[in-house]
């Protein structure tokens, strides 16, 4: 049965949806902001729907326009992607009351995770480990930060504030003395509500030296359950992962099964349809603890597609569209890497950066796939994440897909925005990563400073000849016309201010 | 054929010598291929390089580096350290911790800026005295307006 | 242990072996004939040697001027892809008595396999059934062709006259008629001796209705000889496949069984080191038949890469350096179809075309992998094969990939040179590929009267639309400076010509 | 403006319209962005572009088809019918079937040429009388080589 899909997001998560809509034989909708037309996922699309408005709260987020885009084009269900609306329990319901089919969980499963707050106490009644720490209910700023400050003696530090309705980093800041507490918190707040509308914050003990494990749960309308084994995401900076992988490098499968097992309770305490997450903290005593649960597809879901070989994204097709699950038992196969490609300054404490992208080639050959929402010619703007592609490898074992991962990095051309792909292509090589040591502080405890590339003599002298050699054979004139973006794109001025942002 | 580039350490001259269709530079070698650079280094071995124009400044990708050169006309300036400080990108600022006549050092925070989502805090990189603030609390800024200006102290 | 490989190929299977040995931390070593400078495989490898001459006998297929390449950089192996002298025994010797690795079977298993008449009788000693027929070991051409005569009668028609050292479709008829015979035995005789410069020819008995099944197998130095199960390979067109899958769609487990067991024994018989692929024909009753061992990789290597987890490349490396095979027991997950895309005029009778790659956009998004060895901006020439790239989904199941292969056929754009892009995508809807009911015959029957593309009337007027609008908003004059290639390349002249070439 | 293009099955005629950055073509709607356009058809579907010219020639990507237009400049003539037998790539002559003053039938065999390492064997696609040969066995021709002349009988 064919149904037409209106996929409410943008980049490359749009693509990967639209593509698979499209393999499937549905028929399917974009919706964009008047900025994004054009952009690679509108023309994936049979038909797209230009919203009105000149942010993101008019646009991508504005329920009652996308619902019109779905009416008028008769599309009869919605796929909400990540970020956006993806977690909005009210735009869940306003799909399914309109008719339609919402690709994801019901309103109330969405309600109870997504309020990370209620999330953690559920989970505590459903027996499932969550890490010590308080939650603060007060809704007035002045009186949240009063009671913030006495539950973060009763914590201890060091300590995290986190946004109740969070995620992404955002609204979440890391204390370690209590004399920074109150500018923290009250930046945290303030992040929060501009983010999400909701400045509640919540406190955890900040469980330094632990992994972040997640793991994939899929649930169908007939009953059925299951987990797809865990990926491990500790590597970050500000609090965004950069580097996922999947198996994780030091699970054993008893752990697998023990945290398997707990997800798949966490996702059955909220009757659980569809894709979603369970975060865990994994402490160095092997003690795991619930973060959250993301109650939609996860950006890192490719590393788990290719070592269970289950496509998570057509399997969500099939889950709204009230079939069974296609998918088998667990069976792991060889080792996946994912790497987020970001626009940012990774020398210059990892700022986003802008810019046109003159050139972009990603790598080529066996085992690697690239997910992404640009292509040459595109620009990067300052109006959504800076997140241009993530980048998956899958070989036999870890240390071939490391090798892999290495040469596809070496391999990437981007040029015209700054990038952090070498600061990816070090992190290859350090020796948590090597070793499969790393934990949610890795980047901060190998490079206390900030990260700076490291450069041969031979190689920065061979950049300048061909700088040189190109200016002198005028190899800009053919470029000019050629796959340069036409549009009038200031040069990107990030690189050239001596200064830090951190 | 002389060309001299700013970089993050400041500016380099490069003289470079052509001989047939071959460029070279201390003792690496280039060649044109269609829209890339083939070199060869004084060991032998040889790497792919990829260059785009934007603006004044070249883009190199090499060996898995991306470098950013901009090319200085002959007799010009460099930009690249002039210490004005710019809103790198279009944001609104949120908060100014300083006012004219204050001295900061090195490391202080003057303000901060919200862009694509994030709150960015910028840090004075040196000792000196606030001349002016051009912009206060909830402002929108362009890219590229000049936020405040600091006197460098020696 | 690192060794320096220089690759005795062009084309995609150098660049799949080349990022292979840079995974591997190998040094590499490309050569190339003067007009392949700059092309991908060159600029993938550390280091390129131009070899002298002016045809693929004085450069790709010069011995000695590989082996000097080879001793001027140090290099201490040879892959030899696929093609080329990749199957020539003296080459293999000389490799090794140049003090270099081989990678690749000894010599002795080369030429008797190689030699397809010696490898009929070998196999028949091992047990292994071959298909009826007669081998003619005259090579005087007018007594060859008398012999030849005579077997004919005595095999009966149809018939195949095939050459012993073919491969390829070159040297190979098929004969249907006594009064045929003479001039298809002297066609294949001369093609024969240009292409292998060796004109002997056998026959076999055309099995019409069966299926091409080919058994991957890989054999270490310790001893380890294992199948990688099946491939499925029966779409053929001027006896070239086109559209080949793993696992095979009508494959038991007892048949793979029993075939894969029968491919140990034929590696076995010529004590078989390396990567290699016994070729049988699946007869409608469900019999097998030995049709011939290449000795080497196989174009077709990658749809069992993606259905096994084995990387059959680095498996070579392994096992030439002596090290025993990574893999472990067979297991097969999902389904894998891979497609040729050659630079054709499918419409034409599958006449090579030659032109320029204006525009060369490979489909993006998960399951889809290409094997190339040209990007945007080259050309084609007449100068070699005319395989443009290989492009290879996976699927969890059959019906998936073959909707992931019509997406990305349909997303695949190709401008500058007429391709079989479209032919591929309707041959995915052909009933016996649907069906997995595909014979050795299936384009020939389906197309009897040749291929030719089926337009809905909208897409024609629309396409039209798109030249005249290009035309009129002038784009032609971005690209001319752009990304078309500089060199003065004709416009092909083959789609102009109203005339069959069959 | 008025289009003329040459196709696989003969000439044909497109008469644009422009309003505002929109083209049309009966019922259909383009409109250009970037290097591809953008295609409405009549039933409100979209449709993606993919253009590029090289010579006369514009290639057209769309719904998985690829096309092959050649421009006629207004006034010119069509040069995809002139039915001249020129070789469709370098190569050699194996084989000539055929004799000036032969009658042959569509379907005869008229050459032997070998190019691209493979044999092609040169048809006659309608009935005629052979007026010319120009080339014998073994002989190498140029891309573009007129081959054989042959006057079509009614």
């Amino acid at each position: 049965m064919s149904i037409k899909v209106l996929v409410a997001n943008r980049g490359e998560i749009a693509c990967r949806v639209l593509r698979a809509c499209t393999e499937a034989g549905h028929p399917t909708v974009a919706v964009c902001a008047a900025n994004d037309q054009g952009s690679l996922f509108t023309e994936l699309a049979d038909e797209t729907v230009v919203l009105n408005g000149d942010s993101i709260a008019t646009t991508y987020l504005d329920t009652q326009q996308i619902l019109q885009a779905a009416r008028s084009t008769g599309a009869s269900a919605v796929h909400p992607g990540f970020g956006f609306l993806s977690e909005r329990a009210d735009f869940a319901r306003a799909v399914s009351e309109a008719g339609l089919i919402w690709i994801g969980p019901s309103p109330e499963a969405i309600e109870r995770m997504g309020d990370k707050m209620t999330a953690r106490q559920t989970m505590r009644n459903a027996g499932v480990p969550v890490i010590p720490g308080e939650e603060v209910e007060e809704e007035d700023e002045a009186s949240a930060l009063v009671a913030l400050r006495e539950a973060s003696n009763r914590v201890g530090y060091p300590l995290l504030l986190k946004a109740s309705s969070g995620g992404g980093g955002k609204g979440m800041r890391a204390v370690h003395r209590p004399e920074d507490f109150d500018q923290a918190a009250a930046g945290a707040r303030r992040e929060a509500v501009a983010a999400f509308g909701d400045g509640r914050i919540y406190i955890e003990r900040l469980l330094s030296g632990s992994k972040h494990i997640e793991i994939q749960v899929l649930a169908d309308q007939h009953g059925r359950t299951v987990h797809l084994g865990e990926r491990e995401c500790s590597v970050q900076r500000r609090h965004q992962k950069v580097f996922e992988e999947a198996p994780g490098p030091t699970m054993t499968p008893e752990l697998r099964e023990a945290m398997g097992q707990a997800a798949v309770a966490a996702a059955k305490a909220v009757n659980y349809v569809g894709a979603g997450t369970v975060e865990f903290l994994l402490a160095p005593t092997g003690e795991f603890f619930f973060l959250e649960m993301n109650t939609r597809i996860q950006v890192e879901h490719p590393v788990t597609e290719l070592v269970t070989g289950v496509d998570i994204v057509r399997e969500q097709l099939r889950i709204a569209q009230g079939e069974p699950m296609s998918c088998g038992d667990l069976f792991l196969r060889g080792h996946a890497i994912e790497v987020r490609l970001y626009a940012e300054d990774a020398a210059n404490g990892f700022l986003p950066s802008i810019g046109p992208l003159l050139v972009f080639r990603p790598p080529e050959g066996p085992g690697i796939r690239l997910d992404t929402g640009v292509r040459e010619g595109d620009a990067v703007t300052p109006d959504y994440d800076p997140m241009l592609a993530k980048l998956i490898v899958w070989a036999p074992s870890r240390d071939e897909a490391l090798e892999k991962m290495r040469r596809a990095l070496d391999d990437f051309v981007v040029l015209g925005t700054t990038t952090n792909l070498r600061f990816l292509r070090e992190l290859c090589d350090a020796e948590e990563v090597v070793a499969g040591t790393t934990t949610t502080t890795t980047i901060d405890d190998r490079w206390p400073n900030g990260w700076k590339p490291h450069v041969e003599e031979s190689t920065l002298i061979a950049s300048l000849l061909a700088a040189s050699t190109a200016e002198t054979a005028g190899m800009h004139r053919a470029h000019a016309t050629g796959s340069a973006p036409t549009g009038d794109i200031a040069p990107n001025p990030f690189t050239t201010l001596s200064r830090r942002f951190p | 054929m002389q060309h001299t580039f700013a970089g993050p350490d400041g500016e380099i001259e490069v003289e470079l010598s052509k001989q047939g269709d071959e460029f070279s530079h201390q003792g690496h070698i280039a060649r044109v291929h269609g829209e890339r650079i083939h070199l060869t280094l004084p060991d032998g071995r040889t790497a792919l390089a990829h260059v785009a124009k934007h603006g004044d400044v070249w883009w190199v990708h090499l060996n898995g580096h991306t470098f950013r050169w901009e090319r200085l006309e002959p007799g010009s300036v460099s930009t690249a350290n002039d210490g004005g400080l710019v809103a790198p990108m279009p944001g609104k600022v949120l908060e100014v911790f300083v006012k004219v006549g204050d001295t900061v050092v090195a490391g202080d925070a003057l303000m901060v800026l919200e862009a694509m989502k994030m709150e960015h805090r910028i840090v004075a990189v040196h000792d000196g005295l606030v001349t002016a603030v051009h912009f206060g609390a909830n402002e929108q800024v362009v890219q590229g307006a000049a936020l405040l200006e600091i006197e460098e102290s020696n």
